[in-house]
């Protein structure tokens, strides 16, 4: 994965926002404030609009990182920057990423995550996307455990559907939690499946608003 | 209203320029959503701020003798790191600032991150994490209550003792003495509608109430039937009584705070009931307000907020304070 | 909100109720619905009121520098010339009364039959009429315009000539004065809910706004498809700028008034563009107020008020006042 | 008509109103504030409760002046005041009120009501309908002439839907008070319907509702 794939990931991932924005506000507003899309577009429009003056991965995504620093607020933001911080500082110096340093820096990002945000697997937050996808291609370092990856993303993000949430806004709502799927899961899920989308031969985006509502 | 702003980029930006223009004593930091007192004291420096929606929360309670800036996020959505870190640096005076961060996730991450970069240019940043919602179980596995009406009283406590010139230290000490000692629980009549996109925040049959609402349109813990008023605060009450084990002899600040669109006139309905419980549990009233403190866009509904009292608090509460929305 | 109050005959007097015991410094005069300062000084005395629904007038009113009594009507409806009397009578301390009364034909009638009532028992009793309302034409075949939410002026200004121990006489000039150089209009986005009845004041198809409204749920002049908030505001200051005739130089206050559910946010909106539009005729803006002074219920809206200064004006509009809804 | 006919004649209207309060508030919510009904149901309410104690027509009349000035507030609270009030100072000493005593107390009534409010015919008040009724009864003091009053009135009420208010409430909306029936007139036209229904041996109740939305 050269600098233009880890461009093109991220311009792909910005451009699919603008399809689900509407979606990840939906899901937000059944259990949240009804602002997940609304910000993870406007963080990414913003964090993609200087990406062609990085010159290396890593440089690309400390420059993700910053612009959704300070543009997205609310729980999401912190979060995804502090993702793309660390998997930035995983890639330090580095042209071409493997897959097997793509999971070095997944692994870093997801930690990142836990880090600041204190969630578990199982607590109905992105972690429980984050967390079996990463697992993927860190026991699969290859094409296949990229695709298999974006599967994993998409059944995770699904499952939460069932699961009483125990960390951000949806918390407050205890059991009344449960039959929606958690937004931030999703966009992660989407994440991971553009990650594939670039890395992985004839990989599709598949909808999402059938399976997710 | 049900007005859609034509540009809902331009909302928050557009809200904050006629809140400043309207008062003198208040200034916007240039090229931020940061509102800052128009000259700052040497003293501790006050920031607090969250998502927009909650007028006059929390602009309003930038003053002498309250906040210093107020940070102001797009509609219910924190503000970013970058912003909380330009009103740290702004009203540093040397005597390093406290942060006023009501616990939901996003604002205690950015509130949080903006701290470690202030401390790293060497600005001493202290915090209180406000959660007075009860409605809310508290628990060692959830990220604890929420922070709603009663950080109100943070800032006026608060910033009461950094304007007599306390230090760093004492100011945060009676920033956590106050958020330990206030209880809050709110419901809805109605959802709010996001200017932005026109949404309501919540669906809810006639004939009832979210109980337990949070103050960014969430809806409530359950949904129970709609009551008469005198009930409907007995609700909310009831919790906070048996949550702050309030009784005979305590002395407190009652808050009654309209969430957006409920009429004046309600608020003082739910005033005389709230009042009249309180009385009936021997608990005394040292000073109400009722108003819109802290509301959620145009929901209509309403929370109550108790602060226990004693002669500290009390002399703090009624120090002078001019600030918007304050009184 | 949406509930209604189990018993339609208390709504008022729990109002007030709650209303006296959340403000130490105001007494309800018993058996009336006269909201009284808890001391009066010795001064000329104001007395205001009209129908209830408007809180926080008139009752917000009343304290230091501002009214010495209000009387609340059932909602919407004039009080009785009894409990007019019972005002005047209370607060008169030898310096005669000055009522001051919005053009309603039901305000108008009531106040004057007590003012004559009062007149009998030897108490001097003058009046100003306030009709601010430039939404309705004025013509020689009316009763001319309504008076809706530039009382307030009227209240703090005669009440600090009042208050500084100016005669009834020149209270009188100084109150005929602020009326004559007030000018009001507002619009309405969605009806009023009575809680007595849970009925709606009006129907307003969805995109519409009700404009040139009064405060009493009237339907306004004219219906108008819904614009932008800063095109809305442009509507009514228009029509203010015309029936005053201000221009360069002019000096003024200018009022933002929710009319009970518009949220403070959306009337710092609201404020940003009229200001940027006084700005724009010359017209300085000497002080701003944004919030709720005279509302409608739960109507969604708001109304511009302005009032043409002097030096005169100015320095009564500083002097200190303290009542509830003062800031 | 002695005093026991007039306690009857506002005792009957007192009932009427509780029918009709619901049609009057829904008049006055089309062009006013929607209050005539439950303002002229509380006047008559309390202003009939004492009235057993009163031992003339005049002292009749005037307790129910006191008790609608102390209960109505409004605008229609001082009108109907004024108009008993009038009629009770123009009765006064008499035992026995011939229907040419009616004529002059009513007379005495509107000229208060015109006083007090100084509304004129087709100003789209209550003076619409006191004007001809007390017209009918002046020109025609006999048991006809009352029934005929209690029809003028009704028509007069009726008619009031073409015009433009010039007074009260319903003016602020000028050309848009047109289509609705004026309230104060309809309850105007109910009390001297109320009159007739007293003095007239086989007068009955007319329904309002269908003629009068
Ligand atoms: N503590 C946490 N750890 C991990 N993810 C979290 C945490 N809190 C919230 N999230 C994620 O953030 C998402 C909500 O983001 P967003 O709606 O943008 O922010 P906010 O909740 O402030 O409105 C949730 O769906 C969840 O996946
Ligand atoms: N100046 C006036 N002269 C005569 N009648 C009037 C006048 N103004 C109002 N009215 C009558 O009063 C009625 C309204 O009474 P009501 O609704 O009880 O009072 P309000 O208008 O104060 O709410 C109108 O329908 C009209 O008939
Ligand atoms: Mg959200
Ligand atoms: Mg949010
Ligand atoms: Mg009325
Ligand atoms: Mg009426």
């Amino acid at each position: 994965m050269n600098v233009e794939h880890v461009r093109a990931w991220l311009y792909g991932y910005r451009d699919r926002l603008t399809a689900v924005q509407g979606l990840l506000d939906e899901l937000d507003n059944r259990i949240g404030d009804g602002d997940h899309g609304t910000n993870m577009l406007r963080g990414f429009r913003a964090a993609c609009e200087h990406l062609g003056e990085a010159a290396s991965p890593s440089e690309v995504l400390h420059k993700v990182s910053m612009g959704l620093l300070s543009t997205v607020g609310g729980a999401s933001g912190p979060l995804y920057a502090t993702a793309f911080l660390r998997m930035s500082q995983a890639w330090r110096g580095m042209e071409d990423i493997s897959i097997k340093d793509l999971a070095n820096g997944l692994n870093a990002a997801l930690a990142g995550i836990q880090q600041r945000g204190g969630a578990n697997v199982g607590d109905k937050t992105m972690v429980d996307v984050w967390a079996p996808a990463t697992e993927c291609i860190s026991s699969d370092p290859t094409e296949h455990g990229v695709r298999e990856a974006s599967r994993a993303a998409r059944q995770a993000a699904l499952n939460t559907r069932q699961l009483v949430a125990r960390r951000g806004r949806a918390s407050y709502l205890g059991e009344r939690s449960v039959g929606t799927c958690d937004p931030g899961s999703v966009s992660s899920a989407i994440l991971f499946e553009c990650l594939a989308i670039t890395l992985v031969e004839g990989m599709e985006a598949d909808p999402w608003t059938a399976q997710v509502l | 209203m049900n007005v859609l702003h034509p540009n809902p980029d331009r909302f928050v930006t557009d809200m904050l320029d006629g809140f400043v223009r309207s008062y003198p004593g208040l200034a916007r930091l240039q090229g931020t959503q940061v509102v800052v007192r128009a000259q700052f004291d040497r003293k501790v420096g006050l920031v607090s701020g969250g998502g927009s929606g909650h007028e006059p929360a929390h602009a309003g309670y930038v003053g002498y003798g309250m906040l210093d800036a107020a940070v102001a996020g797009q509609i219910f959505t924190s503000p970013t790191p970058n912003e909380v870190l330009s009103a740290i640096r702004a009203v540093n005076q040397g005597f390093g600032v406290l942060l006023v961060i009501k616990n939901y996730t996003g604002d205690v991450m950015n509130f949080e991150m903006a701290a470690e970069m202030a401390q790293d240019e060497g600005i001493a940043v202290e915090k209180v994490i406000v959660a007075d919602d009860v409605a809310v179980e508290n628990s060692t596995f959830t990220i604890g209550r929420r922070g709603v009406a009663g950080t109100v009283f943070v800032h006026k406590i608060a910033g009461a003792s950094a304007q007599r010139g306390d230090s760093l230290q004492e100011v945060k000490r009676i920033a956590d003495k106050v958020a330990a000692r206030v209880f809050s629980m709110g419901l809805a009549l109605s959802p709010c509608t996001l200017p932005t996109t026109g949404k309501s925040s919540f669906e809810l049959p006639a004939g009832q109430v979210e109980i337990g609402i949070g103050i960014h349109g969430e809806p409530g813990v359950r949904r129970g039937p709609i009551a008469p008023l005198a009930e409907l605060v007995d609700t909310l009450i009831s919790r906070i009584v048996e949550e702050s084990s309030l009784g005979e002899n305590d002395e407190v600040a009652l808050m009654i705070n309209g969430m957006g669109a409920t009429p004046l006139g309600e608020l003082s309905i739910c005033a005389r009931y709230a009042t009249a419980r309180l009385d009936d549990l021997g608990v005394k009233i040292y000073k109400s307000l009722v108003g819109e403190y802290m509301t959620s866009l145009n929901m209509a509904g309403f929370s109550v907020t108790v602060l226990k009292l004693d002669s500290e608090l009390k002399s703090l509460l009624d120090a002078p304070a001019h600030a918007p929305a304050w009184r």
